[in-house]
């Protein structure tokens, strides 16, 4: 049985968790930013986790906002993509061309951080619309914004998202932005320089793409959560890494880090 | 005959039932007030164009004004739907709203073909996802140096675009600093391009990040203070998260935009805010 | 590793013999300093890639340290000639000199093309003239839009770029005002970029039309006061007229020009500048 | 038999004219810039010209300069197309990019301003050699620079050069800039958007184009100046308006100003 959104936050050893599925979603993907990167953030939890990383363990990591902000430092959680305190703490903030042309096509970003609605197994991703028919969706949502191209282009992508079965599809409805097609070689067929996602990181565990065949694999499980609950959670027959580990528990500092970072939310949740 | 003229004199004289229209600025700098005239004098069959739809073509979407729709990204940000969007998308309500959509690499380099007066820009985008069955003005094309197929997207030249600024010299050079987006662009091509600012001043002072737009590109500027509300002018005012976050619960049902749209669009006229000695 | 590091050294470490090399700057922060150390350093082989080549490649040029010319207009300007790119090119003189030629349209869009990662770039332009048959590095493309041929020119990608600018801050961000050229271009364009400023500060003023190259595109950054001399650096000092006018004399012969090498750049060494606590 | 240059400034009925040939086509060529007119502004005659009209009859002529200076505003006649006095009296400075791409070739300026080292008589325009071959030229000149593209888009352009059988030539030995092409339909086949070239001024005369045949046609003529000497002074056999006039003679007013203005170049002539 799929665990429930609400009982997420109940999981360690029958006892209310000393943090919320979010918060360990959120920490999971901070940890993946080196220091130094350069880093295409999204909002959201992309941005929650790049200024978390930012203010721990990456202290050097170039955060660019599509809005044109290049190497901010807010110290604030954004609402918005082009927040004054993205645009009041940039070194130098600049036109959208200049952003998409010279900075994110040429392949110049480490690192591109995407949510999603629905993902498959090759972690295509789909913001556009739910139901199958484009022109009389069931639910129409945002669309591609930035993150088209930021799949095409980045060294690597990070998607961060929940998994369940509305959001973890054997077909998604739409592709609004390629993960790796139908899998080898379909990058390269379509022209996308970058090297494509690189984790894709859940509520529950964290996923990568197999070396070879592409397929996403389950490689470290959060804690607290069982390998039944993570597949019950996903639309397809989920692979899963012979050396599957269970992630870090959040440390007492990043959940202090963290909790501070969305109390400065407009919207007081991450 | 000068180009400091009122708001209202402004999209009357310069905005026209079927026209496209592109009032643009990034999360910064949008032109509300220009666009709540817009829905004032009832202008309609407009395609609005914008990479981000935002609150602005919501209001503007719910009140009947647009036909067409051609964008990238269609939500509140960090809030959640534009609901007037999906009402009209999904239901035609007040009427039907066609779409043509975009990614903003591909609407920022649509407007850059058009400032630059090229049919169309070039860039790597859209291949492997299913935009390029569902959309039109893009192209596939051989690069001529090396083995790869490249996309082009066709020029987007507004009849009219619309943007907000900080300040206007008294020469009518608009000065804009901070998030700038695609705004250069549109601006550089439009047919006419109507600036609302929030201040007129004797010349302009050194800024980071400042883009000037000189007299020859404007065809007319009206003074209107707090005229991004809810959006923000970097310098004047912060962005209005709460305002965003309110609208959400305004726009989710039409007899609560309805209200909405008598009480704060309807029924208040724009202020004639045009200096003194500088036109009419 | 810091990125301050002397003029010496950045140009030993970072520029190699037959490297494709572009020094930019329009009129305004050539980076001469740069182009004398290269000379010093006998560097050969080089593809030398500038709108302008002005009298920095005809430094080079006489000296024997470039192979083949990338540009769009050769002369000193508002003097005459450049009686060292004249004498390589029509009599071999220290070494035979390739050239390829453009318009200032068609190199400041091969910049762009190569900042933007794409393998061409689109204009405006060429057709009709004799440069269609004479040149290498363009191409004809049929508009997918409409009816019409568009120019394609090839990307530019040099190894190394090399610019001049007022100043940088302690964290290697580097700013430019004034004149910019396709200086912002050659730098996206290059694989590695070599900068050179007048100063190095805490933080940065606001300018008028200032451009930021963040750390991250940055290779090198080295001191070299007065560096675009004869050039000028806005705010710093201003152009030397007269050097450009004498300049003509210096260069009419091999002779002169070969005692000024000597007096001039070899006999020269470059400043070590390295501010204390950076690099090294 | 052909004049030679150094006697061109004393042709006023036989005594030396209180001008000289180079002032006359600095004068006349300012005269052609109207009040209002976007000018995008070749260095030499051309910024002269130019500068001279701002500061009389044509205050709101906006100058810009390839190097990116838009609405600048001179006092002091620059050496370089990028002299400091540009772009600090500049309402602002953009990159080149912007300048070509935006502001030249959408077709925005009204008016572009050459110079040139031969002409023909479509006045298509060669700044690169002289000499049959590409490869082995008897001269090598500077090259296109905006040439090329300030021919091809402005709404019109003006061609400023001195008019001698070196100059003027039947045909040039390389097309650097086009004016008309072969003559009617040549501009639109080449996709030019821009009008062409409305006046060559020399230091003799005023040229037009035909407005069926597009060949350049002499319409005005410098006070003192003879046809016949024009005739000498041109490669082919030139065609003559019905209506040719004589250029009104520089007043003292414009003279003081192109003086005042030469006397502040670093070269001291225009």
């Amino acid at each position: 049985m799929a665990i429930s959104e609400v009982n997420r936050d109940a999981l360690v050893e029958g006892e209310k968790a000393p943090w919320n599925s979010n918060e360990m979603m959120t920490i999971a993907a901070a940890r993946t930013l080196k220091d130094g990167m350069i880093c295409f953030v999204g909002i959201g939890i992309p941005s929650t986790a790049s200024i978390l990383a930012k203010a721990t363990h990456a202290p050097n990591l170039v955060l660019i906002y599509e809005s044109g902000t290049v190497n901010t430092d807010p110290k604030t959680l954004p609402l918005s993509i082009g927040d004054p305190e993205l645009a009041n703490r940039a070194l130098t903030v600049v036109s959208m061309p200049e952003i998409f042309n010279y900075w994110l096509q040429p392949g110049r970003i480490d690192v591109g951080f995407l949510g999603a609605a629905q993902i498959d197994r090759y972690a295509n991703i789909n913001t556009t619309v739910i139901g199958e028919s484009y022109e009389k969706p069931k639910v129409r949502l945002p669309g591609a914004g930035g993150a088209t191209e930021i799949a095409g282009a980045c060294k690597e992508v990070i998607i961060v998202l929940k998994q369940t079965t509305r959001t973890f599809v054997s077909e998604i409805d739409f592709i609004t932005s390629v993960g790796f097609g139908d899998g080898p070689g379909a990058r390269e067929k379509n022209g996308l320089i970058g090297g494509g996602p690189r984790y894709v990181i859940t509520d529950l565990g964290i996923l990568e793409p197999d070396p070879e065949s592409k397929e996403l694999v389950l490689t470290s499980i959060h804690p607290g959560v069982t390998l039944e609950q993570i597949r019950e959670n996903t639309g397809w027959d989920l692979k899963v890494a012979a050396n599957l580990v269970t992630t870090s528990a959040p440390t007492s500092s990043e959940l202090e880090r963290v909790r501070a970072l969305v109390a400065t939310s407009s919207r007081k949740k991450s | 005959m000068s180009k400091f003229v009122t708001l209202e004199s402004a999209i009357s004289a310069h905005l026209h039932d079927g026209d496209t229209v592109a009032l643009e600025g990034f999360t910064h700098l949008i032109p509300f007030a220009a666009g709540q005239e817009i829905i004032r004098q009832r202008k309609k069959d407009l395609t609005a164009i914008r990479l981000t739809p935002d609150l602005l073509y919501d209001q503007l979407i719910g009140a009947g004004c647009v036909k067409k729709l051609v964008f990238s990204w269609g939500g509140n940000p960090g809030v959640g739907s534009l609901h007037r969007f999906r009402d009209a998308y999904q239901n035609a309500w007040p009427r039907p709203l066609e779409i043509e959509e975009h990614t903003h690499a591909g609407m920022t380099n649509r407007y850059l073909a058009g400032a630059s007066g090229m049919p169309f820009a070039v860039l790597r985008g859209y291949f492997g996802t299913d935009l390029v069955e569902n959309t039109t003005n893009i192209a596939t094309i051989d690069s001529p140096f090396t083995d790869e197929k490249i996309l082009a997207v066709a020029a987007i030249n507004p009849d009219v675009t619309i943007v907000h600024a900080q300040q206007a010299d008294r020469n009518g050079n608009v000065m804009a600093w901070g998030i700038i987006g695609s705004s250069r662009e549109a601006v550089f091509a439009a047919k006419k391009v109507i600036v609302t600012v929030e201040e007129i001043v004797d010349s302009f002072e050194p800024r980071f990040n400042s883009v000037i737009y000189p007299e020859a590109l404007i065809t007319s500027i009206s003074l209107a203070p707090r005229g991004a509300w809810p959006s923000y002018a970097s310098g004047y005012y912060d962005r209005d998260n709460d305002a965003y976050i309110a609208w959400d619960e305004i726009s989710k049902e039409r007899e609560s935009f309805t209200r909405w749209l008598d009480d704060e669009v309807y029924g208040k006229r724009v202020q004639d805010l045009t200096p003194v000695g500088m036109g009419r």
